[in-house]
């Protein structure tokens, strides 16, 4: 048996994949429900339900897709280049330091929101970015593999996070735990429904989006930044200059782990813990991966995502099983959903 | 400076080094043995989780300890088996599917943590492995306790170093999975099947990592709990790097590690005003300088990271 | 009466000796029917306010967990829900009608433990694993130390911080890292310590829960804390519908019996344990204060 | 005559490519047969069924009367046969003993019995005259030593059917000369051949019998000594192919010269005090044995990097930019040596390889947005004038087979209208048919005034199309010599660095570079 690559994927199965991979990850799941003594059946309209059933619901669904959207994108983008960018996790982390540093300038205080927030934003994307362009400096320079040093390089910002909120940049008036101060108020971002955490963040996040899938498809840097990641040699020749294009690809990944991070604070949380990112970054890489590397397509995948997480943990309460179930079906859809698309793009020989 | 000699001469510390060491001798081990074989396996973090629930778990209901460790190298092949299938016939992206095998093993071992131990207050404990003293040895002044006076997986991790070294260069199966590594055409072509030899090696990788995960809760403590493996399979990950893909120096990059670690926790019963962040972030950030000064020299497995499909083009 | 529906919001695993307590005092009183409880753990941050959120939307009369790292949007949750009561961990005040604080004030019993390691010390030091130096843990670690000094004035004090709320082959590891610097007893702030001390055949002091039965030979004293009789107080507020609004930390005072001291017959001095039931006495009668310290132990 | 191989009715297919068509071949014992045929003519193909690395869709496979299970290279080996593949299947890290003897053992053994695969190998190189090191990490070898290691793994595999693909298509005259030696000892051993190759003299020379496959499907089958070059290149092709004659030049002005340039070569050879010229309407041949600085020189004018030392001037001005957009700019077009790995990025489409080295041309992009109507367009244009068969402008263009490949890469170049051609190369691998296609292309660009930089390692193919021809020996270029007093063995001197015969017919031919640049200024 063997896999062959189809030229052109069928449409129906393009469609009928995803379908597939989340039946799949939800009969596994529901084996797991069963295991603990509930109904799965039950618990798949309780998911349902959990995720879009209520005001509350919906508004955490798509809070949680915001930062997973630009974590993705910036997987999506390193990625296309070649530029394996396991480091969202840490650039996230400091995208959110970033933007609280900023907000501690006192000048900033008596800006108005209008500039304090593009601002802030700039602030977290450009603490993201450093901390990509080391490891590709890395890479240039003395050839250092880069999935292992972004990889690391998310400990130590998360232990620089901790550093920070436990010394220069600790909130006096947090009892003493090691958390950062707050944003200012002109740099939280307004709600998009009040009673809720959703922000403008998700219009954001979705414009970004957009903007990346422009970039990519239609400018001369997306036509190079992917062929230098195809094949540097032939994209060498062709006279793409390789170490900007790749600089400018780290940019941009780096930039949008660090808005998500910049947003995610702005946004929701308003200050920096290191307890800030469920796994935001890391699950970002898969994100980009079941899009595809596609841009809009990391939307839907960063909805889903958020719909099997929040969905699977009301429903967790729900049925008083252990909350653990919400990780295990956002992760075995995940891996499904991998494997279905793969099963689109190829058929099946003998 | 008296201070610093008293701590690097004492045995404790010594012995802390190797004790730390062990788990990630046998997870470097692991994904030496995948990459070896041309393939990267980001799934470590969560088999070495599923490593610590599954021995705990045998344990706790009433296996010895030696079946505890087996279990969990089942457990580890098993996750290993799925990640070889994604990997290899399949051929997805290797970071990506080892990533998604890492929230999935982790999540789905604190799953099953708590179906099967539901409402404890305190983590429940089981014996778990005595130092061996063995004997004469470990009389050997200073030496001796340090290195003979450790539990008996940490002698298993320093015999599978050479074991693995051993296996890999001298034997015929090292050197078809060491081809595997480098060109799995050519293994191919000289009648090796490439896909069977990289899943059979994961598993076999993976299956060391679940042994890595048992350690900390069969040896190095005496429960489980969820995310107590803490990042030790990333550092892995980074060691086998260090280590220019040989167990030896695999060996010598776990104690490495293994000392900064010893060596910051005791440091900072003594030294005050340095916050313990630094301490912290010190192995990784030399384990980043060490990548710059090895960069030149690791002879990266050529085919690492690609996917072989027969006839493709 | 129906039982109270109480919904608990852990942070770590409920096998953190913090949360624990709050578990098993909950677990308890959902045993002997006083409430109905439901419960979530390791609930991160980013979650925290949501899982309030749906515990508040899905009835509950009462919400227990712990606002540290959540302050602000814990109470802005509260404010939401006016008709739910709150009963949070937190170093902070209590707000509005439904927002109620309390605090681990178990140091009372931490000074007496450590009135007795001060006697029992042979080689002059004790040591002390802590998680994080927050202001709680920062006062039990002082609270140990004062009471050291107060047996031992020579004493020396070793303190170690893990990074890290829950890690325990960590607080092991920095467990035997003291004792390779010399101290022969310590105070396990964090779970994990003790099995460090067990190893090396020294003593222990143990914290919050009672850890001599874990390790019989190794923990000859325990600085316990008992959330019950906050848990009791809150619920009863919330069932008579008077405000929660208000700081239970009270409760963990020792003369209120929200700790203690427990130790094991005979293992240490007899004269020393007089003086500390000389000292007990005199707390619990509200003559004698042990220090108050939130500062970051040295 | 034993026969000792018989493929019968060969079907293979993917997706809608029929590579194989109810193939049959059969092999004698001692006999060396020849496998013709174009590019994508599915030589690799039949000969991967045959080795059993791809199953056929339908027919049979016997050696020595025996079916082979389908797929399954493991019982190949086993029957006795060996395959040196098109592109060499060797672990660049591990060392030739290695290589050669992964596989050969009971792979469960707990020892590898090295000392015993040392001396089987050492053995063989030596029966053989197929010198190499069994400790040499392959990543240091040649090409030409590469290649022996492939052939010593058939044989220490005990191969009596040995199959070559294209084995001299990165070789030179020489290496391929003593290949073919080695060759015939083992058909007077026992062993029996099939190869693949594109130069029909080496059929000629080399084969008993001769195969010729077209479209996937036999089309003849001859004895060798009952057949010619052109009527095999006709049976290849399908119809009469000729290579165009050249015609007289008329050299112009000195478009591209080089001064005194010296490049100290990353990981390649390096140039030393090189010095050219290149006129309008001219081919300037350049041959040597690789690793001498052709691809540096090709890279260097080509603009991928600078010189170290020394200066290059185009229409006269110095360049001061050494980079590819400037090169092109300057109206260099390049065909590069390896269209796989430098020419083209297989995962993109034909639209974008066509326009990539241009994208910044405001043909193709305004204000940093490409213009991708325009690249369409002109993408299928260059598919249509140049007859790049199986492309579109969406499909990737991995899908391409050689000569087609190459025929976009020439579309892309020539379109744009180049004064300087730099072509690296340019018919390696490819069929008769293609290569004429290509050398009509060359000859064309010349006849309209470019000036043509030919860098090549077949001498006919510089013969055939140059002017003047240079040498290039450890970096350094030998005099030039004009083409018609170029003969193999003139060629085969100047290529060994002795240089004396063709200072003296330069001297004789024509004015010494400088003397002429001299009564130029002049003028
Ligand atoms: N794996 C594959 N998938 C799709 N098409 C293929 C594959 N392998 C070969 N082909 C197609 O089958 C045909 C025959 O290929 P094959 O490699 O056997 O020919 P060839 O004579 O060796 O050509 P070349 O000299 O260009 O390598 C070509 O059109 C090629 O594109
Ligand atoms: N100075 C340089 N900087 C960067 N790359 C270089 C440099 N010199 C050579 N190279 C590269 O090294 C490789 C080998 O070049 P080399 O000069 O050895 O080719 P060659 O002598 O023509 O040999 P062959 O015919 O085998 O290609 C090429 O890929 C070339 O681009
Ligand atoms: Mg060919
Ligand atoms: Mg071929």
């Amino acid at each position: 048996m063997r896999f062959e690559r189809r030229d052109h994927p069928s449409r129906v199965l393009t469609v009928l994949a995803p379908v597939g991979a989340i039946v799949a990850a939800l009969l596994v799941s529901g084996l797991l429900i069963a295991l603990a003594g509930a109904n799965p059946i039950r618990a798949y309209g309780l998911i349902l339900k959990g995720a879009f059933g209520s005001r509350l619901g919906l508004s955490e669904m798509l809070t949680r897709a915001t930062p997973l959207i630009l974590t993705g994108l910036a997987a999506a983008v390193a990625f296309r280049a070649r530029l394996w960018n396991i480091g969202g996790e840490g650039q996230f982390y400091l995208g959110a330091l970033g933007v609280t540093a900023f907000g501690m300038i006192p000048a900033v205080a008596a800006m108005p929101a209008g500039v304090v927030i593009p601002l802030s934003m700039a602030a977290g994307a450009v603490a993201g970015m450093i901390l990509l362009l080391v490891p590709l400096g890395l890479r240039l320079k003395f050839g250092v593999d880069e999935v292992v040093t972004t990889l690391l390089l998310n400990f130590v910002a998360v232990l620089f996070v901790s550093l920070m909120i436990d010394g220069v940049m600790k909130d006096p008036l947090a009892f003493g735990w090691p958390q950062s101060v707050p944003v200012p108020d002109s740099a939280v971002l307004p709600k998009l429904m009040d009673r809720t955490r959703l922000h403008v963040g998700l219009l954001i996040a979705a414009a970004m989006a957009v903007v990346v899938w422009w970039l990519q498809s239609r400018t001369v840097f997306g036509i190079r930044a992917r062929a230098a990641g195809l094949n540097p040699r032939a994209a060498a020749f062709a006279g793409v200059p390789l170490g900007t294009t790749l600089i400018a690809v780290a940019c941009l990944s780096g930039g949008l782990a660090g808005l998500a991070g910049a947003i995610e604070v702005m946004g929701v949380k308003g200050y920096v813990t290191t307890d800030l990112s469920p796994n935001y970054g890391y699950s970002g890489i898969v994100i980009a991966m079941l899009a595809n590397l596609n841009p809009i397509g990391v939307i839907g995948a960063a909805l889903f995502s958020a719909i099997m997480f929040v969905g699977a943990d009301s429903m967790s309460r729900a049925l008083s099983i252990p909350s653990y179930i919400a990780d295990v079906t956002v992760a075995l859809s995940l891996l499904t959903m991998l494997v279905a698309l793969f099963l689109a793009q190829y058929r099946i020989r003998r | 400076m008296n201070i610093l000699a008293d701590i690097l001469t004492s045995v404790g510390m010594w012995e802390a080094v190797l004790r730390i060491a062990t788990p990630l001798i046998l997870g470097t081990l692991g994904v030496l043995l995948c990459e070896r074989v041309g393939v990267l396996n980001l799934g470590i973090e969560g088999i070495m989780t599923f490593g610590a629930m599954l021995g705990w778990l045998a344990v706790y209901n009433g296996a010895d300890l030696w079946t505890g460790m087996i279990v969990a190298a089942l457990g580890g092949a098993a996750f290993g088996l799925l990640h070889a299938l994604l990997t290899v016939p399949l051929g997805l992206s290797q970071h990506v599917t080892g990533l998604g095998i890492t929230l999935f093993a982790s999540s789905f071992s604190y799953y099953v943590f708590r179906l099967a131990v539901p409402t404890a207050s305190s983590p429940p404990t089981i014996e778990p492995f005595r130092p061996l003293e063995i004997p004469v040895l470990s009389d050997i002044p200073f030496l001796g306790p340090v290195i003979f006076n450790q539990t008996a997986p940490t002698y298993l991790a320093l015999v599978l170093v050479v074991a693995i070294a051993w296996g890999l260069n001298r034997t015929p199966l090292g050197l078809a999975i060491r081809m595997a590594g480098e060109n799995p055409h050519a293994v191919d072509a000289q009648g090796i099947d490439p896909i069977w030899l990289r899943i059979g090696t994961i598993m076999a990788g993976s299956a060391l990592m679940g042994l890595a995960g048992a350690f900390l809760t069969l040896a190095a403590f005496n429960s489980f709990f969820p995310t107590m493996v803490q990042g030790r399979g990333w550092i892995c990950v980074a060691l086998v790097v260090f280590a220019s893909w040989k167990p030896a120096r695999a060996l010598l990059g776990a104690l490495l590690f293994a000392f900064f670690d010893a060596f910051q926790l005791r440091l900072q019963t003594v030294v005050e005003g340095v916050p313990y962040q630094l301490f912290l972030m010190l192995p990784y950030l030399l384990s980043i300088v060490a990548l710059i000064v090895m960069a030149r020299r690791a002879r990266v497995p050529q085919a690492l990271m690609r996917p072989y499909r027969r006839g493709e083009r | 009466a129906t039982p109270l529906k109480v919904a608990g919001i852990h942070a770590s695993p409920v096998e953190n000796t913090w949360n624990s307590v709050l578990h098993a005092a909950m677990l308890a009183a959902h045993e002997d029917g006083s409430i109905e409880y439901t419960f979530s753990e390791g609930v991160s941050g980013t979650d925290y306010p949501r899982v309030m959120r749906e515990y508040a939307e899905a009835g509950n009369a009462l919400i227990v967990g712990e606002s540290y790292a959540v302050e602000r949007e814990a109470r802005s949750v509260a404010g939401d829900y006016a008709d739910t009561a709150f009963l949070m961990g937190s170093s902070g005040e209590a707000a509005g009608d439904n927002f109620g604080v309390f605090g681990t004030w178990n140091w009372e019993a931490a000074y007496l433990c450590g009135m007795l390691a001060g006697a029992m010390t042979e080689t002059g030091t004790v040591g002390s694993v802590g998680a994080i130096p927050i202001p709680e843990v920062n006062m039990l670690i002082n609270g140990f130390a004062d009471g050291v000094k107060a047996t031992n004035p020579d004493a020396k004090h070793l303190v170690s911080f893990i990074g890290t709320f829950f890690d325990p082959p960590k607080a092991r590891e920095a467990g035997l890292a003291q004792i390779d610097s010399g101290a022969d007893i310590l105070f396990g702030e964090r779970i994990g310590t003790a099995d460090a001390a067990k190893e090396r055949g020294i003593k222990a002091v143990g914290s919050m829960i009672d850890y001599t039965p874990r390790y019989p030979e190794t923990v000859f004293a325990n600085a316990l804390w008992s959330f019950r009789p906050l848990l009791d107080a809150a619920v009863a507020d919330a069932a008579a519908g008077t405000p929660t609004g208000k700081n239970y930390t009270p409760l963990s005072l020792m003369k209120d019996g929200g700790n203690d001291i427990s130790y094991v017959e005979g293992a240490a001095p007899a004269e020393a344990v007089a003086k500390m039931e000389e000292v007990r006495a005199a707390i619990m009668a509200g003559e004698f204060e042990v220090p108050r310290n939130f500062d970051e132990p040295k | 005559m034993t026969r000792v191989l018989d493929l019968s009715n060969i079907t293979k297919r993917f997706g809608h490519v029929t590579a194989n068509e109810d193939v049959s071949l059969h092999l004698e014992k001692g006999e060396i047969v020849a496998l013709l045929g174009e590019n994508g003519a599915g030589k690799t193909t039949l000969m991967s069924i045959l080795f059993g690395h791809y199953t056929a869709d339908e027919g049979e496979v016997r050696v020595n009367g025996t079916p082979l299970p389908p797929g399954k290279s493991r019982a190949a080996i086993r029957a006795g046969v060996g395959m040196v593949h098109q592109h060499f299947a060797l672990a660049p890290n591990l060392t030739v003993l290695e290589n050669v003897m992964t596989g050969t053992e009971s792979l469960w053994s707990l020892r590898s019995n090295r000392s015993a695969g040392r001396a089987k190998l050492v053995a063989l190189s030596e029966k053989f005259g197929l010198k190499v090191d069994p400790d040499a990490r392959v990543s240091d070898l040649s090409v030409g030593e590469c290649q022996r290691v492939e052939i010593l793994k058939a044989l220490y595999n005990d191969a009596r059917i040995l199959i070559l693909d294209e084995p001299t298509a990165v070789l030179t005259a020489q290496e391929a000369e003593s290949l073919f030696a080695t060759l015939r000892q083992m058909t007077a051993d026992g062993l029996s051949l099939i190869f693949i190759s594109h130069k029909l003299h080496e059929v000629m020379s080399a084969s008993d019998r001769v195969v010729v496959l077209r479209r996937g499907s036999v089309v003849a089958e001859r004895a060798t000594g009952e057949t010619s070059k052109e009527e095999l290149a006709e049976l290849m092709v399908g119809r009469k192919v000729e290579r165009p004659k050249r015609p007289p030049a008329t050299p112009g002005k000195v478009l591209l010269e080089g001064l005194d340039l010296t490049l100290s070569g990353k990981g390649g050879a390096s140039l030393h005090g090189v010095s050219f010229r290149l006129r309008a309407g001219e081919t300037l041949g350049i041959i040597g044995v690789s690793g001498n600085g052709q691809t540096t020189l090709a890279g260097l004018v080509s603009g991928l990097y600078p010189p170290d030392a020394g200066t290059l001037l185009i229409d006269g001005r110095a360049v001061t930019t050494h980079d590819v957009p400037h090169a092109i700019a300057a109206g260099i077009g390049r065909i590069p040596e390896d269209r796989n790995a430098e020419g083209t990025i297989g995962d993109m489409t034909t639209w974008e390889n066509t326009v990539l080295e241009r994208i910044w041309s405001p043909e193709f992009s305004s204000r940093g947005m490409v213009r991708r109507a325009a690249a369409r367009a002109a993408t299928d244009q260059i598919i249509d004038r140049y007859d790049v068969r199986g492309a579109s402008a969406d499909g990737r263009i991995r899908l391409l087979s050689g000569g087609n490949m190459q025929k976009l890469i020439l579309g892309r170049v020539l379109e744009a209208g180049p004064d300087i051609l730099v072509a690296a190369q340019p018919s390696r691998g490819l069929d008769e048919g293609a290569i004429a296609g290509v050398h009509e292309r060359l000859l064309e660009a010349r006849g309209r005034g470019a000036g043509v930089l030919l860098i090549s390692e077949d001498l006919d193919e510089v013969i055939g199309l140059s002017d003047r021809i240079r040498a290039i020996v450890n970096g350094r270029l030998s005099p030039a010599i004009p083409a018609d007093r170029a003969n193999a063995q003139l060629l085969g001197l100047m290529m060994a660095g002795d240089w004396s015969a063709a200072a003296e017919i330069e001297a004789e031919t024509q004015m010494p570079e400088h003397k002429k640049a001299e009564t130029e200024d002049a003028l």
